[in-house]
């Protein structure tokens, strides 16, 4: 290998605008906060630690909009996942992470690494994992690339959550030309556990050590523009590989390992963090800031994979299945053997020493003498510029877009079909959604729910996202994810408890990009408050770009909610013959950026109307407490494809039918995606309850019956339709063009 | 009547078998490491299901080198109840106390979901509890189900009746003759590939499972003779 | 140190469907002049041994743990040797 | 009519977790002088075609379908030809 640069060379090369460190940046680093030039392994950490994925210097001003505290909030954003108490001293922890880029560049490996590393940040909280959830956005189906994409996706997925043992229980999947050349992976993963055994990334006590547990360290992963630098000329270019490799079996062990040292034996442990972005650098001085300590790591002593590694390689690689964790002075050998038992590596690296310098040795030299701060505190904040889209304001001034629909059982048909409307089941079939024989429901109804084991609650939980209604009208769009995410959650009788998110965009450099998520997260956040639903983590992903062009900007909303009693969930499917069927919250006209605009006009465009946010809200709650009184027979929430869509998924894979008088709907107001809306089915003798709890925004508008038969008048046309022939169309879409040869 | 559930690495259905033994029958149960040498004190052992060593390799290929199974081969050739589901199933036929191999599913993938199965012999220590021919169904979820073995092992199995459960529709993993789970020719080891510890509580929306550990807890500590 | 290549494949009479959908695809891709696919794995494993020695050691890590002789066979490659 | 046999490994940076066990495995099995494992697969594959048509052929094939190259490499071996 050759020689690093000299701290001269790298000022006058500036390779650093390569790893994108602007000049300023590097400047400030220069000038104020070392007093002296960076050499090549330090400049290389800032350019890691002081990136929007580690250091959030964009988006934070931004994120700052979020609510992220209420009276259960035990651990907001800045662990490794947010903690929410769900009372008798117990907590559930969760957040999401994307993994889009790895995602699109290499499928299976990309979505299985997402897995294993959100499912990092749930057990070093000292939570276990109970369940995993996804968000996949892909291009349309119609290309082979994308299918193979998107089944690389999938299995990658499954494999490692199966391997693992943690259900895969809810999650969405949409398709839309804009994700084509970029995919979006959103993967979330939710755990429980008791408050008292709450962890922190936190490394403190001049004299304690700092332990590396778990898979050696390789060249996985490190940031694809440093391939080009210097350092890795006389490398064989097609032998190398950014792509990180997951090792599902690896991580289990890891698992069993730390939750066996976090719950038996606290006192051996400062702080845990895991090996995320920027591998041991972010682990490491994240928990010494964080603990306000000094560090002194000895490179030599990280556990090695490859040889030759230099210093930079091996603070910024990002090798799977890794841990990093502070242990009391003493207790390193007690350590040691529990990770002896998993046949795991665990290694003391180094101490925690007395002040604030970060200290990195390798190959018998010191290689970085800095603050601790200055690689996680210090950095620049950037303010940007943003205006609103031109896009935006031609479309207020045009015509609203009025579909006129004749043959409405003919449209239903066709919009079954849809990808983003039929049937998933070929993908999430191939999760274990069952192991933990806790999921009272699994993938295919509106929210997940699990029981937690030795109560009588549940927790419900959903992914949702959609980048159309953003990307139109970023701040409605923004409340609409909310909502949605919501509704979901309340349809399966669950009381919404807090999000996480995902923040998918563009390039932010552009100011129409970064005005879309300004705009998006100010309706996020205005819907946070008015549902008491703190934002308690998250992630940021941007620069999602192909070839110049944006994806829609995609904000993905993780809910999860709390239901009271595990007897009470509510199916998202009717019930019996002669149960009242009931269409709750009102139907515009809003077809902007539904799926029946896609369809029939083959984009979006228009204005998506704001909506009654606080009414919304108060029909959920008055919905919410019929359910928690028995009150409600079914109920399902109706998103794309609007109440037609719905009245068919409530039917499938039951034996029964509908009678419905819809005269006050159009045939085209039948696929309105107006949001908050739900259709709920009622036994007879719970009627009078429930329509003294929703009053005014509940209208009946017909019975179940036991014929297999969706029948519907309409103003303008009547529906008659056979509920088996609708599932077969929902069922086939996606085997079907997942097989086609074209 | 003492019963073992065996934690190999990678063993992720362990905590199922043990909630379904112990909390759902009542039964007495412990979880006992791959690192122990011995079962005595138990009157049967069960291998959960999951990923033992990543299913690296083969499915169930690496697990039969750990220290527990000369003690788990010890009890089968005692007659004493040995379960595996699953990758307990997939470790059972690796280890030669159970005949056959377990492939890849036909479908190149990993498939979860309740399938109806047919009770083909309700005559074991697993299945006194079943009526002769009784549909059920048991989730499944795996990506290597699919029973192998040659035609004069399966003509053999199906003659002395150690076919104990088939897929009743669809085959789900490609099968030879429908195969879902069999017994040794003594009948004291059973394996299947679904999870019937999956379906013991009403709440989870399925109980056909529960009669399988019924039918073993009843029939107790009786060994199965030659 | 000798390097060996263990190929395992299943046993003829042993449907492979694997190869198969592998055809499908390839033919998808317009090229029909692959008229068959069969898969298998191989090991390349490095042994500190020479000789025959070498042989001994692939017969048995093979018979015990790489190949599943209810479906599968092997054959073996040495593909260099070096003192 | 030509056999071709199509070998796909992972290259060499890239973490091999299934060689890896496998190595520990063996090792258990008191095997320690395999010194190291690493898991490819292969495919053999029978193209109607000779010469350069073959050449052609497998390397369409591995480049669109047989071989991820964000993290594998292939070679091949041309085992016989018939006409
Ligand atoms: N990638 C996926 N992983 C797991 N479950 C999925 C996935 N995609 C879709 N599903 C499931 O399919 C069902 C329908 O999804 P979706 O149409 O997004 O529901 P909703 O409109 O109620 O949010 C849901 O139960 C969802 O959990
Ligand atoms: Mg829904």
């Amino acid at each position: 290998m050759k020689q690093a640069m000299t701290p001269e060379e790298i000022k006058e090369q500036k390779p650093y605008l390569d790893w994108s460190l602007s000049e300023d940046e590097y400047n400030y680093i220069s000038d104020t906060l070392l007093g002296r030039l960076p050499n090549y392994t330090e400049a290389g950490l800032f350019a890691a630690m002081w990136s929007e994925h580690c250091s959030y210097k964009k988006s934070k001003p931004v994120l700052r909009l979020f609510p992220n505290k209420n009276d259960r909030v035990i651990q907001g954003p800045g662990e490794g996942a947010g903690v929410v108490d769900i009372d008798d001293g117990q907590a559930v922890v969760f957040k999401a992470e994307s993994h889009n880029h790895p995602t699109t560049v290499e499928p299976y490996q990309g979505a299985a690494t997402g897995v294993g590393g959100i499912l990092r940040d749930i057990f070093s909280m000292g939570a276990r994992p109970v369940a995993s959830l996804d968000s996949l956005h892909f291009g349309e189906l119609d290309d082979s690339t994308t299918r193979m994409k998107v089944d690389g996706t999938v299995r990658g997925i499954g494999d490692y959550g199966n391997c693992m043992g943690i259900p895969t229980i809810a999650g969405e999947t949409t398709f839309d030309p804009c994700y084509q050349g970029n995919v979006l992976c959103n993967a979330m993963s939710v755990g429980l556990m008791d408050q008292k055994d709450i962890q922190q990334g936190k490394a403190a006590g001049v004299g304690n050590a700092v332990m590396y547990v778990g898979a050696k360290t390789g060249r996985d992963g490190i940031h694809g523009a440093t391939f080009a630098s210097a350092d890795f000329s006389d490398e064989n270019a097609t032998q190398r590989s950014a792509v990180q490799v997951g090792n599902p079996f690896m991580e289990k062990l890891l698992l069993e390992a730390c939750l066996e040292l976090i719950s038996k034996h606290p006192d051996w442990l400062v702080g845990i963090q895991d090996m995320g972005a920027a591998g041991i650098v972010s682990s490491s001085a994240e928990m010494a800031a964080e603990g306000k300590s000094g560090m002194d790591l000895d490179l030599d002593l990280v556990p090695q994979r490859e040889t030759g590694m230099s210093a930079y390689e091996i603070m910024l690689s990002e090798s799977q299945e890794r841990m990093l964790l502070c242990v009391n002075k003493g207790h390193e050998d007690d350590v040691r053997k529990i990770f002896d038992f998993y046949d795991l590596d665990a290694v003391t690296i180094g101490r925690i020493t007395a002040g604030h310098q970060y200290v990195l040795r390798h190959d018998g030299q010191v290689v970085c003498d800095i603050p601790v701060s200055s690689l996680t505190d210090d950095v620049l904040e950037e303010e940007s510029t943003e205006h609103k889209p031109v896009r935006i304001t031609v479309a207020e001034q045009e015509p609203v877009w009025r579909p006129k629909i004749d043959d409405p059982a003919a449209t239903l048909r066709c919009l079954l079909a849809q990808s983003t409307i039929a049937d998933k089941s070929s993908f999430y079939q191939q999760y274990d959604s069952q192991v933990r024989t806790s999921t009272v429901v699994g993938p295919g109804s509106d929210a997940g729910v699990l029981r937690v084991r030795g109560t009588h609650k549940g927790l419900a939980m959903t992914t949702d996202g959609n980048g159309r209604f953003v990307y139109l009208n970023p701040e409605v769009g923004g409340q609409m994810a909310l909502v949605e995410a919501a509704a979901n959650i309340v349809s399966s009788g669950a009381e919404p408890l807090a999000i996480t998110d995902c923040l998918n965009y563009g390039d932010p450099n552009d100011p129409e990009i970064f005005w879309e998520l300004h705009q998006s997260v100010k309706g996020m956040a205005a819907a946070c408050r008015i549902f008491d639903t703190p934002v308690i983590s998250g992630n940021v992903s941007l620069y999602n770009e192909n070839n110049g062009q944006a994806i829609h900007p995609t904000p993905m909303v993780g809910m999860v909610g709390l239901v009271k009693n595990i007897d009470r969930v509510v199916p998202s499917f009717v019930q019996q013959a002669g149960d009242q069927v009931y269409l709750v919250g009102a139907t515009r006209d809003d077809y902007a950026g539904s799926e029946l605009q896609k369809m029939l006009t083959g984009k979006i465009s228009g204005v998506v109307r704001p909506f009654d946010l606080d009414g919304v809200h108060t029909t959920m709650r008055h919905l919410l407490h019929a359910m928690e009184n028995g009150h409600v027979a079914s109920c399902h929430d109706l998103s794309e494809g609007g109440l037609g869509v719905a009245l068919a998924e409530t039917l499938f894979k039951t034996d029964r039918g509908m009678n419905l008088d819809l005269r006050n709907l159009t045939g085209a107001q039948l696929f309105s995606e107006t949001p908050g809306r739900f259709v709920v089915t009622v036994q007879p003798d719970h009627v009078p309850a429930f329509e003294q709890d929703l009053g005014d925004a509940a209208q009946l508008v017909g019975t179940v019956t036991n014929a297999h038969w969706l029948e519907a008048h309409l103003a303008d046309s009547d529906l008659n339709l056979s509920v088996g022939e609708l599932q077969q169309i929902w069922e086939e879409a996606i085997p079907c063009q997942m097989k086609s040869k074209d | 009547m003492r019963i073992a559930v065996i934690v190999f690495p990678g063993s992720n259905c362990d905590v199922d078998l043990y909630e379904a033994l112990g909390t759902v029958c009542g039964a007495d149960v412990a979880y006992v490491s791959h690192h122990e040498h011995s079962l005595v004190g138990f009157d049967a052992v069960m291998l959960p299901g999951g990923f033992s060593y990543g299913d690296y390799l083969r499915a169930g290929a690496i697990a039969r080198f750990t220290n527990i199974m000369p003690a788990i081969i010890k009890m089968a050739e005692e007659g004493k109840p040995v379960f595996g589901t699953c990758n307990g199933f997939q470790i059972l036929t690796e280890a030669g106390l159970l005949p056959g191999a377990l492939k890849r599913n036909d479908s190149q993938r990993f498939v979860c979901k309740a399938v109806p199965l047919e009770v083909v012999n309700n005559q074991t220590l697993f299945t006194s509890r079943y009526r002769p021919h009784e549909r059920i169904s048991l989730p499944i979820a795996h990506a290597d189900g699919s029973f192998y073995a040659d035609q004069k092992t399966l003509d053999r199995l199906e003659a002395n009746h150690q076919v104990v459960f088939r897929y009743a529709e669809e085959n789900p993993n490609g099968s030879l003759r429908n195969i879902a789970g069999i017994t040794n020719q003594r009948g004291n080891v059973l394996g299947m590939m679904p999870h019937p510890e999956r379906a013991v509580e009403a709440i989870l929306g399925n109980t056909d499972g529960l009669r399988l550990f019924k039918s073993l807890l009843t029939n107790g500590s009786v060994k199965v003779g030659e | 140190m000798t390097n060996v290549r263990i190929f395992v494949t299943y046993k003829q009479s042993v449907f492979d469907p694997q190869g198969e959908t592998i055809k499908d695809a390839i033919h998808t891709l317009g090229h029909d002049e692959v008229t068959a696919v069969k898969v298998g794995k191989f090991f390349d494993v490095t042994i500190d041994a020479t000789g025959a020695a070498v042989d001994q050691s692939v017969k048995e890590i093979a018979d015990q743990l790489l190949v599943n002789f209810n479906m599968e066979t092997y054959h073996y490659q040495v593909l260099e040797e070096a003192e």
